[in-house]
C-alpha cells in the first residue's frame, strides 16, 4: 500500500512546454505509467513516441482512463487547467506551477470544495510512491527508496534533505509529499496526516513545516487526537525575522503562530519529535524508530 | 508590490473612496502655493514605503504655507528610518499635501486573504489610528472579522453589519457600506495583497474618510495588471534587493549577519539560516535562485551576495532538482573571478549534476570547503568562523 | 401534517416597506407565528406593537430562533437578503420579490447547492398551510380552507382562482405552494410533489403549470414514477402565439417542449387528470375524488 | 429591451469583438459618400427590433455609392414586416452600412440563459447565417451546448473546445477563443438576456469576425445599468405596447383576436385567454395589471384595450390578492367615460374589496356584466358574442 498514488495511477500531464516536457520525459523515465498528455495544437502525435496527445482533458480521459493529472503550465492558464481537470472528472490533481495568482487559488478552493476530487499545490514538488515506481510532479526519482516513513512537507527542495537523510541513515519512503508553501493550497498536513496513519505500509512520518500561517498547529491538533505512528518534524525559517515576508496586517490573522517557535511547541505538546536544526531529521528518525 | 500612498489614493477615488483633498510634489517651492490652496494649513506626508512614518518624523502638521516649505525642504532628499526598514532608511522623493480634517472617531479597516481559510477576510475595529497589532493583542474583542466568500465576495449586509458593530452613526451608515463595498471591488479587482486604511475616519459632519491609504499588490498577479506594474518603485528598495528582483531572484537582506546564504528553494533556504544560526554564526541573508535560474542569474545571485560588505563567508546549498549543479557552479566561478572575491565558500550540492559542479568548484582557484550534507556543512562552518576575526 | 410550514414556523419578515408592512399586517392578522421582522434602522423599535424590529437577520435569529424567513425587499437588494438568510442558517426562505434580475438568481442557486436550505421564488406568492393557519408570503387568508388537497403552481393570482374553485367544490387544501414563474427559481414542482406524495394529510394534488421551460416534463416524469395520489393539473398559455414571449434563440434550449401542448401530453402520460379549461380544475378534482 | 444592431457591434467593440468596419446613417445623402469610403461595395442594413430582415428585404449587397442611395431612400422611412413583426411592421429609421468580407465559413454563436439548468448557455453552430431554430430541428448533432458555471464563468478550457468542436483553424483557435471569452464577458456584465452573432464568420484570411450582433438586455437588471436604458427605442414598438411599458403593464397585442382581456397576474391572465379561446372567441391581447397598478395605470389599461379598434368586448378577470377591487373598478369606470366607450364589458372581480368594485361597477352606467367565477364567465362570453356580429 502507499497513499494517494500506486500501481492504479493513470498518469495525464498537462501542458508540456520546456519545464513540463524535462519533467514529463523524467516520469516516464522513472517508470510512472502516463497514459495521455495534453497540450492544445498537438493533438494527433505522441510525446516521445510513447504517450499520445490530446487538445483537451475531456477527450484525453475518455480515451485513456486517466484518473491523475498533473499540471506544468505556465501560471496564468493555471485555474483553467485545474478546472478543466475537475470538470473532466480527474480525481487527484497535482498542480506544480509557481506563481498562481492567490485569488485564482482561492476561487479554486471554493469551485471543488464539494467535489470529488482532491488538489496538491499549487507550487509544489508533488508526490512520489517509490515501491510502484509512481512519479506525479518533480520530486527526483533518484534520491528516493521503497520503504516506510511517509514524508509531507511544505517545501520542495528541504523534502529532498529530508529524503536524502532518511536513506542516509537506513530509511525507505512510502509515499512521499510535497503539499506546497504557497498560504493557499488545496491538500494540507492533516489531510496527508490522516491518510498515512491508516496506511499499511507507513510506520513513522517526517513532517516539514514552515514558519507563516497556523496549518502545523492544526497539525498538531489532529497528531495528539488521531496519529499513532511517531512523526518526526522540522519547522524552517525559525531565525527568520519576524514580519520581514509577511505583511503588517498579515500578522493579526494568526498573530504569532506563525512563528516556528510556536510551531514547535505545538508539535511538541502533541508528541512529535522536533528537531531543531535541519540537519538532524535522519538521525533523530533513527532515534525514534529504534 | 508596494505602492505610494498618494498612488493608493489615487485607486481610492477611483473607486468612490472619499480621501482627504490632497497634491502630491517633490518640490519643496511648490509646497508653499499648495498649502495656501488649502487654506494655509494641511499635513506633510513622506511618501516612502514603510510603516510606522508618523513615528520617526515622516508626518508633519504645518499651520502655515512658510512653515510647510521649510519641513518639505528638511524632508525632500533625506532618507526616512522606521522600525520597518532596515538601518538605511528609505528616501523621500515626493510629499503628499493634504488638508486637515476635523475628526471625530478614528477607525481601522484592511483586507487581505487568509491563507488558511482560502478567504479574503475584511478587518475592522473601532480603534483606528492605532499600532493595530498591539490593538489585536490587548484589545482583541475590538477588532471584528468578516470572512468573504471567494465566488460571491463581500455581501452588502455584510458591510452594513459592519457598519453597525462599528458604532457609525445610522445617517452614516450608507456612505460606510458603500465604502466598504468599493473598496472588497478594489481589492479583487486589482489583485491586491492587502489594501488598508488606518485611519479611517468620521468628521464632525459625519461623514467617513479615508485618511491614509495603503494598497499592496500581489506580486503573481502583475502579468494581469500592466498598468500597475508601472507603479513600482525600485528606489524605495534596498539596493540588493532591488537588483535581486530585476534578476527574479527572492532575497532578503538581514542586518548584522556575516554568512551570505546561496540556497535553490525557499524552505531549504531558511533551514540553510537555521542551520548557520545553529552554528553560532548570523545569516547575512535569505537567498532563493529558485528553480530555472540560468548562469548570468546564478552570477548576479553570487555578486549580490559578494557586494554586502557585511558578508564574510559564503554558504552555498543546492539540492538540484529542475536546476542543474554544474550551471550554478560556473555562474559562481565567473561571478568571483570578476569580483575578485576571496570570501571562503563552504558548498553541499547534490542532485542534478552534482558531481560535475563539486568538479569544477574544487578545480577552480577560489577558497572553497566541500560539505556531502548539511550537518557536515554545519561542522565545517563552525570550524572556519572563528579564523575570521567576524 | 402538512408540507414546509405548520405549527413549528418561527417566521421572520425582511423588508417592511409599503408593501411588506402591508403582507406583514394580514400575516400577522391571519394568524401566523411572526417573531421577527427585519428593517436596517428601527432595531429597538416593534412592528405593531408585536413583532421585534432588528438590523441584521443574524441577530433576529440569535435572539428569537426564526426558522424561516419571508422576503418584501426591493429586487435590487433581494440577492442579498437571500444570502443574509442563508448565512445566518434560516432553513426555508421565501422571496416574494418580484423582478430579481435573473444572473443574481443563478448565482444564488450555485450558492445554496450544497446548503442545508430551501429557497421558494423569487417572484412567487409564497405558501400557506390552513390547517395551522401559516402564511408565509401573499396568499390570501380569507379564501383558503383546511383539507387535504395540495396546491402547487408556478403562477399568483391563478393559484387563487384553483384554491377559490376547490373551496367552491368542498375541498379544503393541505398546503397551497407558489413556486413562482420566473425563468430561474428555488423550487421545482419536483420538490414541491415528493413532498406532498409523503405527507399524510395531503389526499390529492393540484397542479398549475405555465408555458415555457421543461419543468411540467420533468414533474409529469416525477409522477409517473414516484407519485400515487391523484393529480389535477392545468397548463396556462395553450393560446398563447409560440415565440411571442420567448426570445428567438430561447427556443433552441426547450423546442416545443416549451408549448402547453406538449406539457399536457406529458402529464396525461404520466396519468395527471389534465383539464384543459382553467374554469374545470376544481370540478375535474371533484370526478377525481368521488 | 433590444438594442438596434449598431448599437449591439458598438459594444462588441468595447470587448474587443471583431466587427466590419461599418457606419450609422438616417441620411440617403449620407450613404454615397460612405459607399465610396468602403471601396464603392457595402452591405445596407435596416436598423430595426425584429429578426428575418434578411428575407424581406432589409438587407440589401450594393455594388455602387449610387445604388447605395437608392435603396436607403427607398428603406429610411418605411416599415419593415417581418415573420416576427405584427402586420404592420416596424419603421426603419436608421440604417447600418457596413463593408463586405470574403467569406470562408458561417458559424452560428449566442449566449442566453437556461432557466432549468439555472446557468448561462454557450450555444454554437457549424451552421452559421440559417435559421438557427431549424438548425437545432433537422441537425441537432450540428449544435453545441455549453452550461457556464454561473459563479466561475465561461473558462478558457471551454472556449477552447468549442473552437476545436467548430472546426476553427488551429491559427485562429486563440482568436475565437478570447472572441468567446469576450462575448460572455459582454454578456455578464451587462445583464444580457441573450447575445447572438450569426453568423459569426472565418474570412479567406481566417480571421474571426461578427457579421451580425443582436444583444438583449434583461429588462429587470436594467436599475443598475442606466448608459444602456438609454438604447431604448420607443418607435420599434407597438404603440399600445409601448404605452403599456410607459405604464408598467405587462402587454402583448395579439393580431386578430376581439377580446381584449384585463387581468392581475400572468398566468391568469392567460388562463383567461384560454378561456376566451374556449369559448370560442380570440383574445385581443395579453394585459397583466400587475399587484401593484394605481387608479391611473388601471385608467391607462383600459384605454389600451379600447384604442385596440379590433376589441369588440371586454374581458376583465381580477383576483385581488394586493391589489384591491375598487380601484380598479374605479379606474375603469373614468376611462370608460373619458374614451365614451360603449363596449360590453363581462367582469369577476373576486378577493379584497370585491363587493365595493362590483357594486360600483354596477351602479356605473357601463355595459357590465358581472360573472361570480371563471366558469360563469365563459358562459356569458358565449353568449354575448355571436350577437357582436365579430
Amino acid at each position: 500500500m502507499s497513499i494517494l498514488v500506486d500501481e492504479n495511477t493513470r498518469l495525464l500531464i498537462q501542458g508540456l512546454g520546456r519545464d513540463g516536457s524535462f519533467q514529463a520525459s523524467k516520469t516516464l523515465e522513472y517508470g510512472t505509467n502516463v497514459v495521455a498528455a495534453v497540450h492544445p495544437g498537438r493533438e494527433g502525435t505522441t510525446f516521445e513516441n510513447k504517450v499520445p496527445y490530446f487538445s483537451s482533458v475531456e477527450k484525453a480521459v475518455q480515451k485513456t482512463s486517466a484518473n491523475t493529472g498533473v499540471i506544468f503550465v505556465p501560471a496564468p492558464f493555471a485555474m483553467d487547467a485545474i478546472i478543466e481537470q475537475v470538470d473532466a472528472g480527474i480525481h487527484l490533481i497535482v498542480c506544480i506551477t509557481e506563481g498562481v495568482p492567490v485569488l485564482d487559488m482561492i476561487k479554486i478552493m471554493s469551485y471543488i470544495e464539494n467535489k470529488p476530487v482532491r488538489l496538491i499545490g499549487s507550487n509544489c514538488p508533488g508526490l512520489l510512491t517509490p515501491s510502484t515506481k509512481t512519479k506525479v510532479g518533480i520530486i527526483p526519482g533518484n534520491i528516493v527508496k521503497p520503504g516506510n516513513i511517509g514524508v509531507v512537507s511544505r517545501s520542495g527542495t528541504l523534502t529532498y534533505e529530508a529524503i536524502a537523510q532518511l536513506v542516509q541513515n537506513g530509511f525507505g519512503q512510502s509515499t512521499c509529499v510535497g503539499i506546497g508553501g504557497d498560504p493557499v493550497h488545496g491538500t494540507t498536513f492533516t489531510d496527508v496526516l490522516q491518510m498515512f496513519e491508516s496506511d499499511n505500509e507507513t510506520e513513522a512520518i517526517v513532517l516539514i513545516g514552515e514558519i507563516g500561517g497556523t496549518r502545523e498547529q492544526l497539525a498538531a491538533e489532529y497528531i495528539k487526537k488521531h496519529v499513532t505512528k511517531p512523526v518526526v518534524s522540522y519547522i524552517a525559517g525559525q531565525t527568520a525575522p519576524p514580519g520581514k515576508r509577511m505583511g503588517h496586517a498579515g500578522a493579526i490573522i494568526t498573530g504569532k503562530a506563525a512563528l516556528a517557535s510556536e510551531k514547535n511547541t505545538a508539535l511538541s505538546n502533541a508528541g512529535v519529535h522536533v528537531v531543531e536544526s535541519p540537519s538532524d531529521i535522519g538521525l533523530r528518525m533513527k532515534e525514534v524508530m529504534r | 508590490m508596494n505602492i505610494h500612498e498618494y498612488q493608493a489614493k489615487e485607486l481610492f477615488e477611483k473607486y468612490n473612496i472619499s480621501t482627504p483633498k490632497g497634491y502630491v510634489t517633490d518640490n519643496a517651492e511648490e509646497v508653499e502655493s499648495i498649502i495656501s490652496k488649502l487654506n494655509g494649513k494641511a499635513v506633510i506626508k513622506a511618501q516612502v514605503h514603510a510603516g510606522g512614518r508618523g513615528k520617526v518624523g515622516g508626518v508633519k502638521l504645518v499651520n502655515s504655507p512658510d512653515e510647510g516649505k521649510t519641513i518639505a525642504k528638511n524632508l525632500l532628499g533625506s532618507n526616512l528610518v522606521t522600525h520597518q526598514t532596515n538601518k538605511s532608511g528609505v528616501p523621500i522623493e515626493k510629499l503628499l499635501i493634504a488638508q486637515t480634517l476635523d475628526i471625530k472617531k478614528e477607525l481601522y479597516v484592511s483586507i487581505l486573504i487568509d491563507g488558511d481559510l482560502a478567504s479574503p477576510v475584511f478587518i475592522a475595529s473601532t480603534e483606528g489610528g492605532m499600532d493595530i497589532e498591539e490593538v489585536a493583542e490587548t484589545q482583541p474583542e475590538k477588532i471584528f472579522r468578516i470572512k468573504c466568500d471567494p465566488l460571491i465576495g463581500l455581501t452588502p449586509y455584510l458591510a452594513r453589519d459592519l457598519s453597525y458593530k462599528l458604532n457609525i452613526p445610522e445617517s452614516s451608515i450608507k456612505q460606510s457600506t458603500n465604502l466598504f463595498m468599493n473598496l472588497y471591488k478594489l481589492f479583487i479587482e486589482n489583485d491586491c495583497s492587502l489594501v488598508e486604511i488606518n485611519p479611517l475616519i468620521i468628521t464632525n459632519n459625519d461623514e467617513i474618510i479615508a485618511l491614509d491609504a495603503k494598497v499592496n499588490i500581489e506580486d503573481d498577479s502583475l502579468f494581469r495588471h500592466k498598468e500597475l506594474e508601472k507603479l513600482y518603485d525600485p528606489n524605495q528598495l534596498d539596493p540588493l534587493e532591488e537588483r535581486a528582483i530585476s534578476a527574479n531572484l527572492a532575497y532578503v537582506k538581514l542586518d548584522g549577519g556575516e554568512v551570505g546564504c546561496m540556497v535553490n528553494g525557499a524552505g531549504l533556504a531558511m533551514a540553510t539560516m537555521d542551520i548557520t544560526k545553529k552554528a553560532g554564526a548570523n545569516p547575512a541573508n535569505f537567498l532563493d535562485i529558485g528553480g530555472s535560474a540560468d548562469q548570468n542569474g546564478i552570477e548576479e545571485a553570487f555578486k549580490i551576495i559578494t557586494d554586502d560588505s557585511e558578508v564574510k563567508i559564503i554558504l552555498v546549498n543546492l539540492f538540484a532538482g529542475i536546476a542543474r549543479s554544474d550551471v550554478v557552479a560556473k555562474g559562481i566561478i565567473k561571478a568571483a573571478k570578476e569580483t575578485n572575491s576571496s570570501l571562503p565558500i563552504v558548498v553541499t550540492m547534490r542532485g542534478t549534476n552534482a558531481d560535475e559542479g563539486l568538479d569544477l568548484l574544487k578545480n577552480s582557484n577560489l577558497n572553497i570547503t566541500t560539505a556531502s550534507d548539511l550537518f557536515e556543512a554545519a561542522k565545517f562552518l563552525t570550524e572556519i568562523l572563528p579564523n575570521l576575526g567576524a
